[in-house]
């Protein structure tokens, strides 16, 4: 339980957690679910719990694609999403925390590789 | 008196049917609002005479609020719209011999909000609060 | 009419065809687009958290020299519409991103929030009319088949982008009636293509693509549109059997400026 | 001078918890005009009662002050104390120290504080109260019941079988409500036609019992014990009075392809109609957007074959005016739109189906005779998802934030019934809970599982697929195994949430009933008077007032109707003595009162009155008739020479109030 991370996230995320009443549509929904460790289901349940630093040691956070399907169906209005965003920020922010250097861009990229996708890759995984 | 003490008096008049009911629920939920309001029951928002908004002013009060049914959920039908248009033309003048408009209002309370009772309290203590004390119509041979 | 229009960082490298067509097809269609002097990249995506500004603040004088001009924007890229539009949006309801953003660009950035954002596909419907397109259609697409992809940057998050129903979209559906082709209607149109996890993780891209590609192609589109540069890369990286192509390439088409 | 009695209730801990009720009844004690103060732990308990009995006797109290809950809860209790002891019940006021004050207050200071000035402000008020005397009105015996369905069904022959007169108002061609699309019931699996025809036959037989099919309120008038009430029946185009109900018009009516409304459109019918075959009244009835004679001119095959000569394309709305004593609301539900929830492709695809829907593909009277077919290719489906919870317990825009409390109940029955017909069917349910209290309903619930292997899923669903080859693909969440499931189905059925029917909100403003925000009718008390609106006179029954089965919403039915009875058992009503009155010295005629009674009960008479020099003048003055008059006191308000006052609620008891509070 870490209370001070906990709030952290909940501050950056905007993410009212108690308002989940666990009905795993996020979840039901999920593109990347079978990427993931932690279910979307979960990142809300774990941050209510205060159980942050396993997330943030999670591949997980890297596995959302910020789709908002999620966020779009859930019936109490979570967004799941944002918390993910929320963990992984707090990941990346961490000294060492990036997990995309510019050094494995030449071995990514290909002819047509629009900037778009190296853009928002390292807005996602880097800081 | 400093801001810090500076507790408001501040008198709100309930309709019985829907206003009143909703202070109760707030009540009954636990929801808190501050004591510097005291509810006066009326049967319906029409029943309030400017005379009593205007006497309460001359006798020291920092805010008026009025509380009714919803437009057209009023129990007698119409009371709520004559309140309505009564307030809008007493508050104005109220607002020309310097009362402030924020120490006057009229909210439609239903019995089913008890929260939004609550909240509507706290908005208004906290505006008048921040106002300070009403000196403006106070009547001075009325204080002891 | 006139509007400023953002073009972002792919549309003048890797997916000059996109702004080309739309460019050419808006002259046809009587609409100048002012491309804005100062566009800076708007990022690709956006970020959720609270705390960040600094990435968003690209988005913010777009907004802000847009509304210099006068104009409305337009945009075309999905990711570019939906990181201006959903900044646009914070601008409008949170008084601390307000305030920070006032801070950092040294003015009142609210102001920033009263530029309209328009998709070119809304200027499309909104402004010169589905049934205007109709009439302007020179070589109709009759017989074609098409799928539209609209991804999730445009619809969501829907009640930020208001764009279309997000879980029934129609308004790429229209624009393919409008310019004489028949729309495939199916259930992944609305699913993400995998993305930028392209970058880390490709294979569970494709998987995402494939799921697509094969819905779109399994009711018998003949091709899918998009509005979404990364989009369009994912499906043809993940082997779409049937070519993916921007949807501004048809429209130029039909208005015969292509 | 008046002499005070003050009786401060600690309520056990609600009020004394947080008020120092000692200090209360200390600091009213001095009050001016107080005579006696006390303080008990019950002050409603019999020997709280006996306290200020003996207290009015001892001291010959002229008014009390109770400082207790709130006067909605015990005012009517006190006032009866009064009286017990002598005292006029109306010279009782009540201090809202609970409600209003320990209960929001955690600060014992504060509150104590907030208690004393409340306790002073009904002193002031009580010290200018006057003994009031309630007039008394008669009662019309006859009842009105609006809507058809169980609820309305059950209360109006509960209401006959007492012998009182009571009419239906049904906005359907037919009563029988939702209850008659039904297929089953649970938790016995029994037929609803079969339980709620021989009723709606009932209805029709009994001669206490009047039946508006195919009519609505228009508007209602008066209070309890007197309503007028409007009623619209609409034109049917068919004279019920001559029609036999033999259907010969609707075989041969051309206008085949008339979406079937009570098939909820999943066939279709002729634009005559009779419902369903059990219909009451039965009765056929034109469709106007269908029929070709109504919209063109042309046609007229019905009225060629009717022998009875029923049919008569020239009728019009007509209205009816009835006054009631009572009046029952019995508006019902339907299930909510589900186009906030295209992610189950329920206007994508014709197999993805309601639970309601479901009922009639099931239902021997449905379109498919009672096999359970796909919609879209009329085959057997082999795999059926449900979803739960569809637009329930959600608090986005499109949904409800309520339980609909039956779906999962329902659900659980067409689940049961679909495995027991179709063994060969897989049925999936997906839940967020099981909510089954009630009598033997776990029981039921568990036999679904246990019995008939239905497999039941913790999670939700996300999206429904259709796929090329018409099946439709499920991807869920299992919570339990956490992961993600994907099914492959033949029909998806989505437990749609139910809301109040749209008639309720319009109704509720012409009843003058208040409603919550979810457009379900406020009962009187939620625990101790859960069929009674707020306003007297109108009461509640089945869903209108909140999501209920059958069972529940029989029970209501009935609880209502028992209550109605006891309405309409008095000869006479005590009305509301806090009504207006006219100082006839002060009054100069000028009809401003008048103008805003919103009931009509002032008028102007002349009236001869002495002068001073002994000379006499006829004025014309306002009179208020006490009758009619509800206590609104809009008048008092209205009249520029101050001559309106409001017995109870006077101008100078509010103005004592103000003072007190402001002292």
């Amino acid at each position: 339980m870490n209370n001070n991370l906990k709030e952290e996230i909940i501050r950056t995320s905007g993410v009212n957690v108690l308002k989940c009443m666990r009905c795993g549509k996020c979840s039901g929904t999920c593109p990347s679910y079978g990427e993931m460790e932690y279910h979307p289901h979960q990142f809300v349940y774990m941050v209510e719990k205060g159980e942050i630093d396993k997330l943030m040691d999670s591949p997980s956070i890297y596995k959302c694609l910020s789709c908002f399907a999620c966020v779009e169906r859930c019936p109490r209005g979570v967004e799941p999403a944002k918390i993910v965003e929320a963990v992984r920020l707090a990941a990346t922010r961490r000294q060492g925390g990036n997990h995309l250097t510019a050094e494995e861009i030449p071995c990514i990229v290909d002819d047509d590789t629009p900037g778009q996708l190296l853009v928002s890759a390292f807005r996602k995984y880097k800081k | 008196m400093s801001m810090n003490e500076f507790k408001p008096k501040i008198v709100a008049f309930c309709c019985n049917w829907c206003s009143y009911a909703g202070a109760d629920l707030a009540g009954t939920n636990r929801l808190n609002y501050p004591a510097d309001v005291k509810i006066i029951r009326v049967p319906c928002s029409c029943r309030v005479n400017p005379l009593f908004i205007l006497r309460a002013f001359q006798r020291g009060a920092d805010g008026v609020i009025l509380c009714g049914c919803h437009p057209g959920d009023c129990h007698y039908t119409t009371g709520n719209y004559y309140a309505r248009r009564r307030m809008t033309l007493l508050f104005s003048m109220l607002d020309y011999l310097g009362i402030e408009k924020e120490r006057t209002r009229v909210e439609w309370v239903s019995a089913a909000e008890g929260a939004k009772f609550a909240t509507v309290m706290n908005d208004f203590v906290k505006t008048v609060t921040e106002l300070g004390e009403n000196k403006r119509l106070e009547d001075l041979r009325c204080k002891k | 009419m006139t509007f400023s229009y953002y073009p972002g960082c792919t549309l003048k490298t890797k997916a000059k065809e996109l702004d080309g067509y739309a460019r050419r097809s808006a002259e046809a269609l009587g609409i100048t687009l002012d491309e804005l002097a100062d566009w800076q990249c708007c990022g690709g995506v956006y970020t959720t958290a609270k705390d960040e500004i600094a990435t968003k603040l690209s988005s913010v004088r777009a907004l802000m020299s847009a509304k210099k001009e006068g104009n409305a924007l337009v945009t075309l890229c999905s990711a570019c519409h939906n990181v201006i539009k959903q900044t646009k949006h914070e601008l409008d309801t949170n008084d601390d991103m307000n305030l920070r953003a006032s801070n950092y660009m040294g003015c009142n950035a609210r102001e920033a929030a009263d530029t309209e954002v328009i998709h070119y596909l809304e200027m499309l419907r909104d402004v010169v009319g589905f049934d205007k397109i109709k009439e302007k259609v020179v070589n109709p697409l009759t017989g074609r088949k098409i799928a539209a992809y609209y991804g999730c940057l445009l619809l969501r998050p829907g009640k930020t982008m208001q764009f279309d129903n997000p879980e029934n979209p129609k308004i790429i559906e229209d624009f393919i009636r409008a310019i004489g082709a028949t729309p495939v209607i199916y259930p992944m149109r609305n699913e993400c293509c995998g993305g930028y996890i392209t970058v880390k993780d490709a294979e569970a891209a494709k998987k995402n693509s494939t799921a697509v590609h094969e819905s779109a192609a399994g009711f018998g589109a003949d091709c899918i549109i998009t509005a979404c540069p990364l989009c369009r890369y994912n499906l043809i990286k993940a082997e779409s059997p049937i070519p993916v192509i921007y949807f501004t390439e048809l429209l130029a088409e039909a208005l015969g400026v292509k | 001078m008046q002499k005070i009695g003050v009786f401060v209730c600690h309520c056990g801990t609600n009020i004394a918890g947080t008020v120092d009720v000692k200090a209360v009844a200390e600091a009213l004690g001095k009050e001016p005009g107080v005579v006696f103060s006390a303080e008990y732990p019950y002050m409603c308990s019999e020997a709280g009662q006996n306290l200020i009995k003996n207290a009015i006797k001892d001291y010959g109290l002229t008014g009390i002050v109770v400082c207790s809950c709130s006067p909605r809860m015990h005012e009517a209790t006190f006032r009866k104390t009064a009286a017990a002891a002598g005292l006029n019940s109306y010279m009782v006021e009540i201090a809202n120290i609970r409600e209003q004050c320990s209960w929001i207050h955690k600060d014992i200071k504060v509150a104590t504080e907030k208690a004393i000035v409340l306790g002073r402000t009904a002193i002031a008020k009580v010290a200018l109260n006057t003994p009031l005397t309630a007039s008394s009105s008669p009662v019309v015996k006859r009842a009105l019941v609006i809507g058809g369905g169980i609820a309305g069904i059950q209360t109006a022959l509960d209401i006959a079988d007492a012998g009182y007169e009571v009419d239906i108002v049904e906005k359907e061609p037919t009563i029988g409500g939702k209850m008659a699309q039904i297929d089953k019931t649970f938790p016995t699996l029994d037929c609803a036609a079969c339980i709620l025809t021989p009723k709606m036959v009932d209805c029709a037989q009994n001669e206490k019992i009047h039946i508006y099919s195919y009519s609505e309120v228009e508007s209602v008038k008066g209070f309890v014990g007197n309503f007028t009430v409007s009623i619209k029946k609409k034109a049917r185009y068919v004279d019920e009075t001559k029609c036999t109900g033999c259907g010969l018009c609707t075989e041969k009516c051309p206008m085949k392809k008339t979406p079937n409304l009570f098939n909820l459109g999943l066939d279709n019918r002729s634009a005559i109609y009779i419902p369903f075959a059990q219909a009451i009244p039965k009765v056929a009835t034109i469709d106007a957007d269908y029929c070709n004679m109504l919209k063109n001119g042309k046609c007229g095959v019905c009225s060629k074959v009717c022998a009875a000569g029923a049919i008569d394309y020239k009728q019009k709305d007509q209205i009816i005016e009835e006054k009631y004593g009572a009046i029952v609301v019995a508006t019902g539900f339907n299930p909510i739109k589900l186009d906030g929830y295209d992610e189950f492709a329920y206007n994508e695809s014709p197999d993805v189906v309601t639970s309601l829907e479901l009922e009639r593909l099931m239902n021997a009277a449905g379109p498919n005779g009672g096999t359970l077919l796909r919609p879209s290719d009329k085959t057997h489906p082999k795999t059926i998802v449900f979803v739960q919870c569809v637009g329930s317990r959600d608090t986005t825009d499109c949904g409800k934030p309520y339980c609909s409390k039956i779906c999962c109940m329902y659900t659980a029955k067409h689940a049961m019934l679909i495995r027991d017909k179709y063994p060969d069917t897989e049925v999936y349910v997906f839940y967020i809970d099981v909510r089954t209290p009630g009598k033997n309903f776990d029981e039921f619930y568990r036999r679904a599982v246990e019995e008939y292997g239905v497999h039941y899923i913790k999670g939700m669903v996300g999206k429904v697929m259709p796929q090329p080859d018409g099946k439709l693909l499920v991807r869920a969440a299992d919570l339990i195994m956490n992961e993600q499931v994907m099914i492959n189905a033949d029909m998806v059925v989505l437990a749609a949430a139910i809301e109040p029917d749209k008639t309720a909100r319009p109704l509720a403003t012409m009843l003058t009933a208040s409603m919550d925000t979810n457009d379900f009718f406020t009962e009187a008390h939620p625990k101790l008077r859960p069929v009674e609106s707020p306003t007297a006179g109108i009461f509640l029954s089945g869903v209108c007032q909140g999501p209920k089965d059958i069972p529940e919403t029989v029970a209501q039915a009935s609880a209502a109707a028992a209550k109605v009875i006891g309405l309409l058992a008095k000869d006479k009503l005590l009305s509301n003595p806090c009504v207006a009155h006219s100082d006839e010295n002060l009054c100069n005629g000028c009809s401003s009162c008048e103008r805003v009674c919103p009931y009509g009960a002032i008028s102007y008479v002349d009236k001869e009155f002495r002068m001073p020099d002994r000379t006499t003048k006829i004025r014309r003055v306002a009179s208020v008739n006490a009758a009619v008059c509800q206590g609104c006191g809009a008048c008092t308000v209205a009249c520029p020479s101050g001559a309106m006052d409001l017995s109870g609620f006077s101008n100078k008891q509010i103005m004592a109030e103000v003072d007190a509070i402001c002292r």
